[in-house]
């Protein structure tokens, strides 16, 4: 897991939402194909993700936004095409692998371990950045001067959890369980983040709160790829935005130049059928 | 240190304060004795102490065989009713120590287990009898498999075990022991007493074919029949395991009728019997030709439990038996009549093995003046008796440890036969035991040492 | 900063794993100090020698078995495989070759490491019910093969005999040297799983527990997890095969059957999975149900302890430790809320897919 | 292999399959739509072939047919009113294990009740004797046991065979109960609702369709095909109260190699299971473990078994 890249200094804050971000691309995706059956899932997706940014992917039902995600994931085998992370291909690679090279992932609903201290869930993932995606060491006790345990103590603190960490994570709210899968992909050191409908099903106020947070973990330079239905999340968050239709990218550019694109009105209206 | 507690009952033990205190000063629960006189160094539960000794009964309560084990138990505390106030066979018994007082001035009692009809439960059971209760013998089950394994442990641990209903050749063949006997009959004694008849019944070149379960009593019972039958001038066209406890028989039935035989061999005991035999009546087995003859049907190994639970199916159909309670000499009125005024119906077979082999226990332990099991043993090998339900005299061979009595060849009664629901066996033909009787030589096997040999 | 108030139960910071040194060997201590002392006790419950080296047997399998159910969550109904695989092997090597137990110990264990590698790596190939499926069939294809194909070698329905006393460097072993040498292998083994549930490497199993996808989706190989838990619950399994057959020179085929894997989860189920107490309380448990109880009940024994396991399965999920924990509260003592006994199987993939 | 042969062992292989079959359909009709695992399904069977037992012979057969199904129908909405349903929320596990302890207690209580030994259960009039196959009625003997049989002309055998006619009846049953359960999954409001929540419970539970109050009825009927194969299959697989976990392993294998939750699956593994069975009946050596080789095979070749959906109980 060689940290090949300079990391972005933590002051660095993101340039502000609706400036096209420039930069190097920690994720370029070349000619993507996936094909279902008779279904073209993707289609000849191209994209480079800029380094730090905050990149949504938008798109009516269907379009393919999910089926993306995954094969970026490795959950998905394309058919065809390539994708770098950090300029090396990670297609093909075991699932767990390529979250080791530092991808990470956010669910709809925050995916946690209810039964386990909000610490326990956070050292896991300090572990597994630690020791790698396997290590038998089943002699030495796990206390609370370990590097893991201690690395997880400074993750909760930042996202605001401190005062919770002995609780059952099942215990917490759930703007507190997207907090705390947040916090996981930190102690990860997870440099990009998918996300996916981060504020699906939450109240408005919830919804703001997970904003600011994702623009509080944005500081530390962590790339990040939305999917989002919530065009206000989509603005307030995102300085790119790419249009995915029918598995193919129609409109890619700032909030600002895609919500004047012709093409996205029609794909939503005609997929709204 | 002795073992204090063998022959307090474990109610005392756990009420008794001082027992308590005894307890906790050595674990000498676990210690073995250590100066048995005599030849041995270690030897079971003997010397026995106080005024009582304990008898061992385990036998299949729950599982297939759980019905003939309830009658075993029954056999047995009857058993011990008549060891300790006299009455059953102890009035035809000849000859007899025994004299309705207990055994050797104590007075019987007896702790009972579910051996599950499985070799492991079995020697669990055994174990908890023997460490725990201190029985100073054993006695019961209804398979072979169970037998053997009883009998192992028996030799190991220096308690005599008394087998009940086993019936493989192995039990006193190759896997014999010192310290078990047997006076149930095997395969190789069905096989002599069956095959003539079936030559003169069905002729002398029929073709078998053989189903047979799939464990040693099963597969010894089709070698004997093949044996037997294939000296009347018989072929054996196939032999088919089918698994032990099998429900569906029809994949065997099939291949029985696709094939050139002519007479169907069940090999089974118990539920699997009831099911093959009742299945193969369903297939018309019984009402086919095949090359020009009737087809028939053999099941070697009849139980009074087992025809109950076939019914009409086995009407005329061939088999032996060990005893059948509506045998008519002292022997067998004395016990079939106790058994069935304490009970209300009349004991099966493995009934009267369990009964007349705990008392021939008793009788031997009284014969040898001690319960010292080498002596005991020595008592019992070569022992010729009569009284015990059969006709004519027994033997317990001293070789082998096999009794040999006479046996019988039954068929299954028709409804219209039957005299009462217990009455669905006919006996064909008494077979002496001068017929069944075979060379010591002809299965091998060893004894092992009158000492307890782990 | 979270402004909802959390009404969940606190876990004390020891749950983190600052739990001393000192606790860990005051634990070790008095568990030693019961096991080894029961020749003393059990007599004064009606038990017996061979009663208590029993209960070591399936105490050790059980422990073992909590390692894979209770840590990690996958449930086994093939353990049986191991376990009458190491008999047989340790029967061999009694009957054939030398009756000295530390070579059958090794033979044994070199047994259930191949045995273990195989089904292990075929069966965790899937999850859920599946994966219990197919150690289920796994451990019953040996079975009915033991019975048929290789009856010749394991004695079929008979099982193994053999005329052996098995010995320790010439010093024949039985009775109570077998209880202490399996009393031994327990503590050993009661160390050994309470030292992986405070590693990190047992954080990572209790995590498959709660959740497998998010554990993947943190980049840790979870199958190679699994895989280990599985090795070692197998090689606990082993070792009490092996001691069953040194406590009696006797291998049944039964040591095979679906029946003994499953009693090795009534046992954990019972105790209460997970609690590393349970599943050995829950072993002693039906050992004396099976052994003492069953002769005072007589015939309906298994009826009864039927529905003593159904009256646990609905009224006590977390076993007789939540039946003590309950007891321990209602006395006024502060109890650690406990989580459900068995876990979940895993969630779908459906599932995640309707989530992606 | 003569035809002959050959038929008589395709006919053992379909009835073998049969019994599997309507013990499967249940099992994966109630996992299927409640996604509940049912180890108890086997003792189901059980008080179905003892009543079915009872009923025939202090009235008649015909009788049996009618009322046991009904019973066990009422047993299965009871069943689930009772006990599933506060299991629905509590993991897999403890319903298998809920369930495994209910068979073993359900087998104890039949014991204690009706003893360990088969009770003979007697085929009615009508359905005992033989059933003749022919492809040239001269070939049949003159004789009364074959001429007054019912009687089938089949191709290409030569001559004629005979087979048990009872088992025809059951293959036939079974057919009869497969159609019947399709049908009503197909043509009914209730299998809509069923085949949907078969599909995607959850999407069924968002839609707020209440699922719930067709639970007891699916239990119910799945309870209630048990009651036919005990009507049906009791003559064959006889009265013992272990017959049901005899049956419930291979059952459970049948559901799992079929896919489990897919009634086609299940319905042609049984078959497959059947004829397994019943063309590796002389080789004893592969008889005995033929049907775990099968699941084995296709577990690990095709994990969600011959016709299961991604992701069912994963």
């Amino acid at each position: 897991m060689a940290d090949v890249q300079t990391p972005q200094p933590e002051t660095g804050a993101p340039p502000p939402a609706g400036t096209l971000p420039t930069g190097e691309a920690i994720l370029q995706v070349k000619g993507l194909n996936k094909r279902f059956g008779g279904l073209q899932a993707i289609n000849n997706i191209n994209l480079d993700v800029a380094k730090g940014s905050i990149h949504a992917i938008i798109g009516p039902n269907g379009a393919g936004k999910s089926t993306f995600l995954n094969c970026l994931i490795g959950l998905i085998e394309p058919d065809t095409g390539e994708i770098l992370f950090e300029g090396k291909s990670i297609k093909g690679l075991k699932q767990h692998r390529i979250i080791q090279r530092g991808i990470a992932r956010v669910f709809q609903t925050p995916q946690i371990f209810p039964g386990m201290s909000l610490t326990e869930n956070v050292t896991i993932a300090a572990l597994s950045k630690r020791d790698g995606e396997f290590r038998f060491n089943p002699v030495t006790p796990l206390n609370a001067s370990n590097s893991a345990t201690e690395e997880a103590q400074s993750v909760l603190a930042q996202v605001g959890l401190a005062d919770q960490r002995d609780v059952e994570a099942e215990h917490l709210s759930r703007g507190d369980k997207r907090r705390l899968e947040l916090a996981i992909c930190i102690a990860a050191h997870a440099k990009l983040l998918l996300l996916d409908e981060p504020t699906a099903g939450m109240s408005r106020h919830d919804t703001n709160r997970t904003i600011d947070l994702l623009r509080l973990i944005s500081e530390k330079g962590m790339t990040k790829i939305v999917i989002e239905h919530d065009m206000h999340v989509v603005f307030s968050l995102a300085q790119r935005v790419s249009v995915l239709a029918q598995g193919a990218v129609i409109a890619d550019g700032t909030p600002e130049e895609v919500r004047g694109n012709p093409k996205v009105k029609e794909a939503y209206l005609g997929g709204a059928h | 240190m002795k073992f204090t507690k063998r022959n307090a009952s474990r109610r005392q033990v756990l009420k008794g304060g001082a027992a308590v205190a005894g307890a906790l000063a050595t674990p000498h629960f676990f210690v073995k004795n250590a100066w048995a006189q005599g030849e041995c160094a270690t030897l079971g539960n003997f010397p026995v102490e106080g005024p009582e000794v304990v008898f061992g009964f385990s036998v299949p309560k729950t599982g297939a065989y759980a019905d003939e084990g309830a009658d075993e138990l029954r056999a047995q505390e009857l058993a011990v009713e008549h060891i300790n106030n006299g009455g059953g066979i102890l009035n035809t018994l000849q000859p007899l120590s025994l004299t309705g007082q207990g055994v050797l001035g104590k007075k019987v009692t007896y702790v009972s287990g579910d051996d599950q009809t499985n070799p492991d439960a079995t020697r669990q059971v055994a174990r908890r009898m023997i460490e725990r209760d201190g029985v100073i013998m054993f006695n019961g089950g209804s398979s072979s498999a169970t037998a053997v394994a009883a009998q192992s442990l028996a030799q190991e641990l220096g308690v005599v075990f008394m087998n009940g209903l086993t019936h493989a050749n192995e039990t006193t063949g190759k896997d014999r022991r010192r310290y078990g006997f047997r006076q149930f009959f095997n395969t190789h004694m069905t096989g002599l007493a069956l095959g003539p008849v079936l030559a003169e019944n069905y002729g002398t070149d029929r073709a078998a074919f053989h189903l047979t379960a799939d464990y040693n009593w099963g597969h010894s019972m089709s070698g004997s029949i093949k044996d037997a039958t294939e000296g009347e001038g018989w072929s054996t066209i196939n032999r088919v395991s089918t698994p032990l406890g099998a429900t569906d028989y029809s994949q065997f039935l099939t291949a029985f009728l696709n094939s050139d035989a002519d007479v169907l061999v069940l090999n089974h005991y118990g539920n699997d019997m009831v099911n093959s035999v009742t299945q193969a009546v369903q297939f018309g087995v019984r009402d086919m030709q095949k090359n020009g003859r009737q087809v028939e049907l053999v099941v070697p190994l009849y139980s009074r439990l087992m025809a109950q639970g076939a019914g009409d199916n086995i009407e005329g159909v061939f088999g032996t038996t060990n005893w059948n309670w509506s045998l008519d000499n002292p022997g067998a009125k004395a016990f079939v009549d106790s058994f069935t005024d304490k009970y209300g119906f009349p004991p099966s077979q493995a009934a009267h093995t369990c009964y007349v082999q705990v008392i021939l226990y008793a009788d031997a332990c009284e014969r040898a003046g001690t319960f010292y099991a080498p002596e005991v043993i020595r008592a019992l090998e070569g022992h010729e008796y009569e009284g015990d339900g059969y006709n004519s005299a027994s033997l317990y061979r001293a070789e082998d440890h096999q009794s040999f009595h006479d046996v019988f060849l039954v068929r299954g009664k028709s409804a219209s036969e039957r005299a009462s629901e217990f009455d669905l066996l006919q006996i064909v033909s008494e077979v002496p035991r001068s017929t069944v009787e075979y060379p010591v030589d002809t299965f091998e096997g060893e004894l092992g040492d009158y000492c307890p040999t782990a | 900063m979270s402004t909802e108030t959390v009404s969940g139960p606190v876990r004390p910071a020891a749950a983190t794993g600052t739990r001393s040194m000192g606790r860990e060997a005051l634990i070790l201590l008095v568990f030693s100090a019961i096991v080894l002392s029961m020749p003393f006790w059990l007599p004064l419950l009606g038990g017996y020698e061979g009663l208590a080296t029993k209960i070591m047997v399936w105490a050790i399998f059980a422990v073992g078995f909590d390692i894979l159910l209770g840590f990690t969550g996958l449930l086994s109904f093939g353990h049986a495989a191991f376990f009458g695989g190491a008999a047989y092997v340790t029967g061999y090597v009694f009957r054939d070759h030398t009756s000295e137990i530390i070579v059958a110990f090794i033979a044994s264990q070199l047994g259930v490491l191949v045995l273990a590698a195989a089904i292990g790596f075929l069966s965790l190939r899937r999850t859920g019910i599946y994966f219990s499926i197919l150690t289920l069939a796994f451990a019953e294809m040996m079975f009915a093969a033991a019975l048929a194909i290789f009856a010749p070698f394991t004695g079929g329905y008979d099982g193994l005999t053999m005329r052996t006393t098995p010995t320790l460097f010439g010093m024949p072993m039985q009775g109570l040297y077998v209880f202490y040498m399996g009393a031994i292998m327990l503590i050993f083994g009661f160390a050994v799983a309470r030292m992986i549930k405070n590693s990190a490497f047992g954080l990572m199993l209790r995590s498959i527990k709660e959740n497998p996808m998010r554990l993947q989706y943190t980049g840790v190989n979870v199958w190679a997890y699994k895989m280990a838990a599985f090795m070692i619950s197998a090689h606990f399994a082993g070792v009490a095969g092996f001691l069953m057959v040194v406590y009696e020179p006797y291998v049944a085929t039964k040591f095979l059957h679906w029946s003994t894997s499953g009693e090795v989860v009534i046992m954990s189920v019972i105790g209460g999975v997970g609690t590393l107490f349970g599943p050995i309380i829950g072993a002693g448990f039906l050992m004396y149900f099976e052994n003492v109880v069953q002769a005072a009940i007589g015939e309906q024994w298994k009826l009864v302890l039927g529905l003593v396991f159904v009256l646990v399965v609905i009224f006590l999920p977390g076993g007789f430790v939540q039946l003590g924990a309950m007891i321990w509260r209602a006395t006024g003592h502060k109890v650690r809320e406990r989580r459900h006994n068995v876990p979940d199987m895993e969630p779908d993939t459906q599932r995640e897919r309707n989530l992606g | 292999m003569d035809p002959n042969a050959l038929f008589l062992q395709l006919l053992t292989g379909l009835q073998l399959g049969a019994i599997y079959a309507l013990i499967a359909l249940g099992l994966t009709l109630i996992f299927g739509t409640l996604g509940f695992v049912n180890f108890a399904h086997g003792a189901l069977y059980v008080i179905a072939i003892y009543a079915a037992v009872t009923v025939a012979a202090n009235t008649n057969f015909l009788l049996a047919i009618i009322l046991v199904p009904a019973l066990l129908f009422a047993i299965g909405v009871a069943f689930e009113r009772g006990l599933i349903r506060h299991f629905y929320t509590r993991p897999h596990t403890d319903q298998i294990l809920i369930t495994f302890g209910l068979a073993i207690v359900v087998e104890e209580l039949m014991k204690w009740i009706f003893g360990a030994n088969n009770i003979p259960f007697t085929l009615p009039e009508w359905g005992s004797g033989l059933m003749v196959f022919y492809s040239d009625w001269s070939a049949v003997p003159a004789v009364p046991v074959f001429q007054e049989a019912p009687s089938l002309w089949v191709p290409f055998i030569e001559g004629f065979v005979t087979y048990q006619f009872w088992r025809v009846v059951l293959i036939a049953v079974s057919l009869v109960t497969v159609a019947g359960l399709f049908a009503l999954l197909q043509f009914t409001r209730f299998g809509l609702v069923v085949r949907a929540g078969m599909r995607d419970p959850e999407m069924l539970r968002f839609l707020g369709i209440n699922i719930a109050q067709k639970f007891a009825i699916v239990v119910g009927l799945g309870a209630a095909i048990a009651g036919i194969a005990g009507v049906f299959g009791g003559p064959i697989t006889q009265v013992t109260p272990g017959v049901g976990m005899a049956l419930l392993v291979p059952s459970f294998l049948v559901v799992v190699i079929g896919g489990m939750g897919s009634l086609s699956g299940a319905l042609i593994a049984a078959i497959l299971i059947g004829m397994a069975l019943s063309f590796s009946a002389e080789i004893a050596n592969l008889q005995q473990i033929v049907v775990y080789l099968i699941a084995v095979v296709v577990l690990l070749v095709r994990p969600r078994g011959l016709f299961g959906k991604k992701g069912v109980f994963e």
